[in-house]
């Protein structure tokens, strides 16, 4: 009985609530370095990458013209009936800049079209829709408890 | 980029990698954060991608000015 | 038909307590009341003056009552059509969260009590929950018309499957009344976090608790023994329950928090049995 | 593996170890060695060309660090 | 369209509702969680908190806790915030869409008893905060092994028998929820629980109880 | 017991697994609240390294919406911070360096530019890191509440992107522009307010 | 171009680039006063180290922003890119650079002009190659700042006194 | 190809000196020679006209960084002199 009182002891301090959660982790990922050998990598990935730094819009090039269907690996393409047109698009000024330099293809891609914005806005928009909505949330905590300090 | 280079980058990153963990002294640790820095930086250029790099290095020397604001404040 | 059911696990239910109180008594060598003492109580309840608080949160005080009649009734549904096992335990959770809403709702400093504790002990029912997980590895499914078949061909689970079976054996015993896991009705806090439910509420309340009695019983003898003819199953209930009240009768009430590590060391153990199971499989 | 990705994963552990056990252990040293850990992820990602989320992140630690430095400076004051 | 290829977990698709790669479903179980959700979250937006009763020691007063407007109206807007994310993290059909809703019920949770201007209790709120935040690791981890080893985030292929999923990218989801969801941590959650505010409060326990329950269903399932 | 890697995944799973130990270690061995907070920045990094590690697109999808969940959750756990330790002292001289007068004009400038060319969320990060520099040098001018409707609208603004990509998606190109405008919007102006909350400044 | 060649155009190209920052940058009068507090600082420390406080406070300043120095290194790296208009724009950058670091802008943006007409000038007619200068403007900048800042800044007091 | 080494090589040296260096002020004149030797190592390795930009930014960056850390230490020290 006294091991448990013991074990209860340490519990029901909410003090010791993150180290026996930091005990929790460490078990498992002990677990998982040694099942490592099983994990491997699985080559067949969604929304793959292609590399060609001979592109102007490296390393964001996955193909198409503007207007048109690009071809994109998505989950559930019958989901999306226009996929690929996001990824496909550049706008004047990204059009511009890929027409002079071989280097800045971060930059267009980050302009409005590209497959980062055909992921996150349409076929993953859920994600982003409750991501952007964590940041509200977060920030209304923070803003209630900063303007609550100010008002005194 | 040749070999001798990226071992020397990796070197100055490295080097300045352990020096910013073991240094005492804030401002010690910042310029060793610099030099780690200095090593990361040519990576990004040989990887082509030059509008990171000048956005990159316009980032980190605010954030290096972020936290003197914090090594300013707990000044002994 | 189902009202029918539900209506009939009313009255075995309360019927239960009652036998329940009257054997821990017996064993305790105390007269006890009679069996029919909390189908009295019920109908007594129902015709009592009935207000709610000045200090409660209104609607969360009723809806409560509500909220527990209308999910056990579900689950004996559930039960009865050969659903998932799934769904019983998950409705065994959300009874959790009503325990901590009777309590939270009144305003009482009592009830309050009653619903840390419930909201104490819920550290450790929850993760037994995750037990079922075993039995789906044993049975391949979770469906309790397919356990049943399972055991019909394979044999019983109670035997096949033993440390499920007890820590099962432990989440229905925590549910029971005078359980000594059941650290929220302990006599320190009065009635715990039913103190300020009383009058109509406090009849519904037994109605719903006495529905729980009975689905988690039967539910226990159909995963572990097996499909029987329903006659067979309230029996086999009863005898259930008679070792339930046993063990309530000779152990003392545990302090909260060692409910849990004793919960806990329990969860441990179907752990490693399902490690166990894990290499072996 | 690319160089990137060896010496992106060997700044990474240099930073967790030092930000998990900074020398003496004030909260400015622990501020300044959670850069190092950065770093190794930006390199990380640069070895899978990953360059939107870099620059992403890179923004957003300059962004953490300067919460994290307000909370340090109101620690320090009061 | 979309059939789950194991009905013997729980039961067949209800229903199935798709956002491009996302595609959310109910299943007899999942619906059952879905409207408790729903159902408390309405309790929580109509309902007015409770007035605790406090007893002053060493003497016959007892007054009663009252819930100012303004932090009413806050405890209401997360309790929402809370219930809508519950309800999307039992909808939900992807397994990284998962773990950010309960992320988002983490960060609501807190938020809900963060208002109370109570320093035993903001300590609490701390410290179930640090976990929340601790918990992502092991959540987008999960997320990210599973992502990795097979090459989908859809619950209806993961859900197939021929898709083995690493058991440690099981298991750290398993604990990564238990950490935002505060499950069965609860041992020290009972003192976030003396905060007033009943209906708010309790979403903080459906939540956690909900997504709980859905996650076993997950990984059970995978 | 020499494990072969041959892929990069393996290899930089376990040094990952390795830093999650050592992370968890030190985050157990730890009492004091805020040494606690910045070590939850250290597991937020090894997250996304994990994350990275898929090295598809998709993995970048899916780390800049974990990005975001972590700054949000770091502001409001130190918001908490300072509301439970008392905290209530604002902080007065501030640091002021020569290079604190001309740096941020031109600076924030350039990265708010850039930030608009950029877009979405990493345009908001950029943009909202150039504005919050900018208010941490030259101090506050107490008009949150402006930037915070901005932020909201954004919000609008991207749910019903969202809307029309999942109903009317032939619209696809109004719902891009919408999205990237609104995103950086929302973004950017909430990184913004948190270079206002700095203090009580009037410099 | 054998190995010799390119040794001896480095080394003139680093007397080159030694004569054109240090003479630009006295010209300026760098020596004279830190710019910022932290050039002044550097300068006190190093005549703390034995230097001479003028030759510190123009090290001083050269750390602090980009002068003629900087000017030169960029405006060879201009030049190497892209010929004389790299050169320039590279002035254009150096002075942008100096007004974030709190700094009038006119020893950078000369020293960057003035060296891309100078590294213009050799390319064209002594058949120098433009990365030459940046090796030898690295190699400048080294024997000023990264030998010994005793004797460098003793060396930089001294061609200040000729100045002033 | 000598330019780049003598540059690795400056940049090597460089660093081998801060870290040898005790005094933090003095520290700051290595960190600019290891600058130098970065900012024409990027031009070098990549001859484009942006890659100008981004030396002179890696630069100007770097400048602004030393000058900080700079100003902020002497205003430090001026405050603990007083």
């Amino acid at each position: 009985m006294s091991i448990i009182r013991k074990v209860s002891k340490i519990l029901q301090n909410q003090n010791n609530l993150v180290r026996v959660y930091s005990l929790l982790v460490i078990f498992v990922i002990i677990i998982g370095i040694a099942t490592l050998p099983l994990i491997s990598y699985n080559e067949n990935q969604l929304y793959p990458k292609s590399v060609d730094m001979k592109s102007p819009l490296n390393p964001y090039d996955r193909g198409g013209e503007p207007f048109e269907k690009a071809e994109v690996k998505a989950q559930y393409p019958e989901n999306s009936r226009y996929l690929g047109y996001v990824t496909a698009y550049l706008t004047p000024f990204s059009l511009f800049i890929s027409y002079n330099t071989l280097y800045a293809g971060t930059t267009i891609v980050s302009h409005p079209g590209g497959i980062i914005d055909e992921i996150l806005y349409n076929t993953r928009g859920l994600d982003t829709i409750i991501e952007t909505s964590i940041l509200f949330i977060a920030f209304a905590i923070a803003m209630f408890l900063f303007r609550r300090n100010e008002k005194e | 980029m040749t070999d001798i280079l990226l071992m020397v980058f990796a070197a100055i990153a490295i080097l300045g990698a352990a020096a910013t963990a073991i240094q005492k002294n804030p401002y010690d640790k910042l310029i060793s954060l610099g030099m780690l820095f200095a090593g990361v930086i040519p990576f990004v250029v040989a990887g082509g991608y030059l509008d990171v790099a000048i956005s990159l290095a316009l980032i980190v020397p605010i954030t290096t000015i972020i936290l003197l604001q914090a090594v300013w404040r707990c000044r002994l | 038909m189902i009202l029918l059911y539900i209506l009939f696990a009313v009255f075995a239910g309360l019927l239960f307590h009652g036998i329940h109180r009257k054997v821990i008594a017996r064993i305790q060598t105390r007269p006890g009341p009679p069996i029919w003492q909390e189908i009295l109580h019920v109908l007594k309840f129902s015709f009592k003056q009935t207000w709610i608080p000045k200090t409660a949160s209104k609607i969360l005080f009723m809806a409560i009552v509500a909220a527990v009649i209308a999910i056990w009734s579900g689950a004996l549904y559930i039960l009865i059509s050969g659903g998932s096992l799934l769904i019983i335990f998950g409705v065994y959770l959300l009874h959790k969260i009503t325990e901590h809403g009777l309590g939270l709702s009144s305003g009482s400093p009592y009830g309050k009590f009653g619903a840390i504790r419930s909201v104490i002990s819920a550290a450790s029912e929850i993760p037994l929950i995750a037990s079922i997980a075993i039995i789906y590895l044993i049975t391949g499914s979770l469906m309790i018309s397919d356990i049943t078949a399972y055991q019909a061909s394979n044999g019983i689970l109670l035997i096949t499957a033993f440390p499920v079976a007890i820590a099962m054996y432990i989440i229905v015993l925590s549910k029971v009344p005078y359980s000594p896991f059941g650290i929220i009705e302990a006599k320190e806090i009065v009635s715990g976090n039913k103190t300020e439910h009383f009058g109509v509420w406090r009849a519904g309340l037994e109605v719903g608790f006495s529905i729980k009695t009975f689905v988690l019983l039967a539910t226990f003898i159909t995963l572990f023994i097996g499909a029987m003819p329903f006659w067979m199953l309230v029996l086999a209930s009863l005898i259930l329950l008679l070792t339930m009240s046993f063990v309530c009768a000779v152990t003392p009430m545990l302090s909260p928090y060692d409910a849990v590590t004793i919960q806990i060391a329990v969860i441990i153990i179907v752990i490693i049995y399902a490690g166990y199971l894990g290499v072996m499989g | 593996m690319t160089p990137e990705f060896l010496l992106g994963l060997g700044i990474l552990i240099i930073g967790v170890i030092a930000a998990a056990f900074p020398d003496p252990k004030t909260y400015l040293n622990r501020l300044i060695n959670l850069e190092i850990s950065g770093f190794g992820l930006l390199l990380v990602m640069l070895s899978y060309n990953e360059t939107l989320a870099l620059l992403t992140f890179i923004a957003v630690t300059a962004i953490t660090t300067f919460v994290l430095v307000r909370v340090l400076e109101r620690r320090a004051i009061n | 369209m979309y059939e789950l290829e194991n009905i013997n977990i729980e039961g067949q698709v209800v229903t199935f509702i798709p956002f491009g790669d996302i595609v959310g479903y109910l299943t007899p179980y999942t619906a059952i969680l879905f409207i408790f959700a729903a159902v408390f979250t309405i309790i929580a937006l109509i309902s007015k908190p409770e007035k605790q009763v406090d007893i002053a020691f060493g003497g016959d007063a007892y007054y009663t806790k009252n819930v100012s407007v303004k932090q009413m109206r806050f405890q209401r807007f997360m309790a929402a915030a809370c219930g809508l994310a519950t309800m999307g993290g039992v909808l939900s059909g992807d397994v990284f869409n998962f773990t950010l809703f309960t992320a988002m019920v983490g960060i609501t949770n807190i938020g809900i008893v963060a208002s109370i201007k109570n320093r035993h209790i903001l300590d609490n709120a701390y410290e179930y905060g640090i976990l929340a935040m601790v918990g992502t690791l092991p959540l987008f981890a999960g997320a990210a092994i599973i992502v990795a080893t097979t090459g989908t985030l859809s619950m209806w292929i993961l859900f197939t028998p021929l898709v083995t999923v690493p058991l440690v990218a099981k298991l750290l989801l398993v604990i990564g929820v238990l950490a935002e969801g505060m499950a069965p941590v609860y041992v020290a959650k009972a003192e976030i629980t003396r905060a007033p505010g009943a209906p708010f409060i309790l979403m903080v326990h459906v939540s956690s109880l909900v997504l709980f329950l859905r996650v076993i269903e997950i990984v059970i399932s995978m | 017991m020499i494990l072969s890697f041959t892929d990069d995944y393996s290899f930089g799973l376990l040094i990952g697994f390795v830093c999650i130990l050592i992370a968890f270690f030190a985050m157990m061995k730890e009492t004091d609240d805020l040494h606690r907070l910045l070590l939850t920045d250290v597991i937020e990094i090894i997250a996304l390294v994990i994350i990275a590690l898929i090295g598809t697109d998709l993995a970048e999808a899916l780390i800049l919406p974990g990005l975001v969940v972590g700054i949000a959750e770091i502001l409001a756990l130190a918001e908490i911070y300072i509301e439970k330790e008392g905290l209530v002292k604002t902080p007065e001289n501030f640091l002021k360096i020569e290079i604190m007068d001309t740096a941020p004009g031109i600076l924030s400038a350039i990265m708010l530019i850039y930030g608009v060319i950029l877009s979405g969320f990493t345009g908001g990060a950029v943009a909202g890191l150039g504005l919050l520099f900018y208010f941490l040098c030259r101090g506050s001018q107490k008009k949150t509440q402006i930037l915070e409707t901005i932020s909201g609208y954004a919000w609008v603004c991207w749910v019903v992107a969202f809307i029309v990509f999942m109903t009317i998606p032939q619209y696809w190109f109004f719902a891009v522009m919408l999205a990237g405008t609104g995103i950086f919007a929302k973004v950017a102006a909430k990184m913004t307010i948190v270079g206002t909350m700095r203090g009580n400044r009037d410099v | 171009m054998d190995m010799l060649t390119e040794m001896v155009h480095i080394i003139v190209a680093f007397a080159v680039a030694w004569i054109l920052f240090i003479a630009t940058d006295i010209i300026f009068r760098l020596p004279e006063k830190g710019g910022v507090s932290g050039a002044k600082a550097i300068g006190e420390e190093i005549e703390k180290a034995g230097g001479n406080i003028n030759g510190g406070y123009m090290m001083g300043n050269i750390v602090s922003s980009p002068d003629a120095s900087a000017g030169t290194l960029l405006a060879a790296c201009g030049v190497f890119i892209a010929g004389i208009w790299g050169g320039l724009f590279a002035a254009v950058l150096v002075y942008i650079g100096n007004r974030i670091c709190h700094d009038k802008g006119y020893a950078g943006t000369t020293g960057a002009v003035i060296a891309t007409f100078v590294i213009y000038a050799f390319i064209t007619y002594a058949g120098f190659a433009p990365e030459q200068f940046i090796a030898g403007m690295i190699l400048a900048i080294l024997t000023i700042q990264g030998i010994s800042h005793k004797y460098a800044s003793k060396v930089l007091g001294k061609l200040w006194r000729l100045r002033a | 190809m000598i330019v780049e080494s003598i540059c690795a090589i400056v940049a090597l040296y460089a660093s081998i000196r801060i870290l040898a260096e005790k005094n933090t002020l003095r520290k700051l004149p290595f960190l600019n020679v290891l600058n130098f030797a970065i900012t024409g190592l990027i031009a070098l390795i990549l001859p484009h006209p942006m890659g100008i930009a981004a030396a002179a930014a890696y630069f100007v960056g770097s400048t602004l960084e030393s000058n900080a850390i700079a100003s902020t230490f002497a205003k430090q020290s001026e405050v603990a002199d007083d």
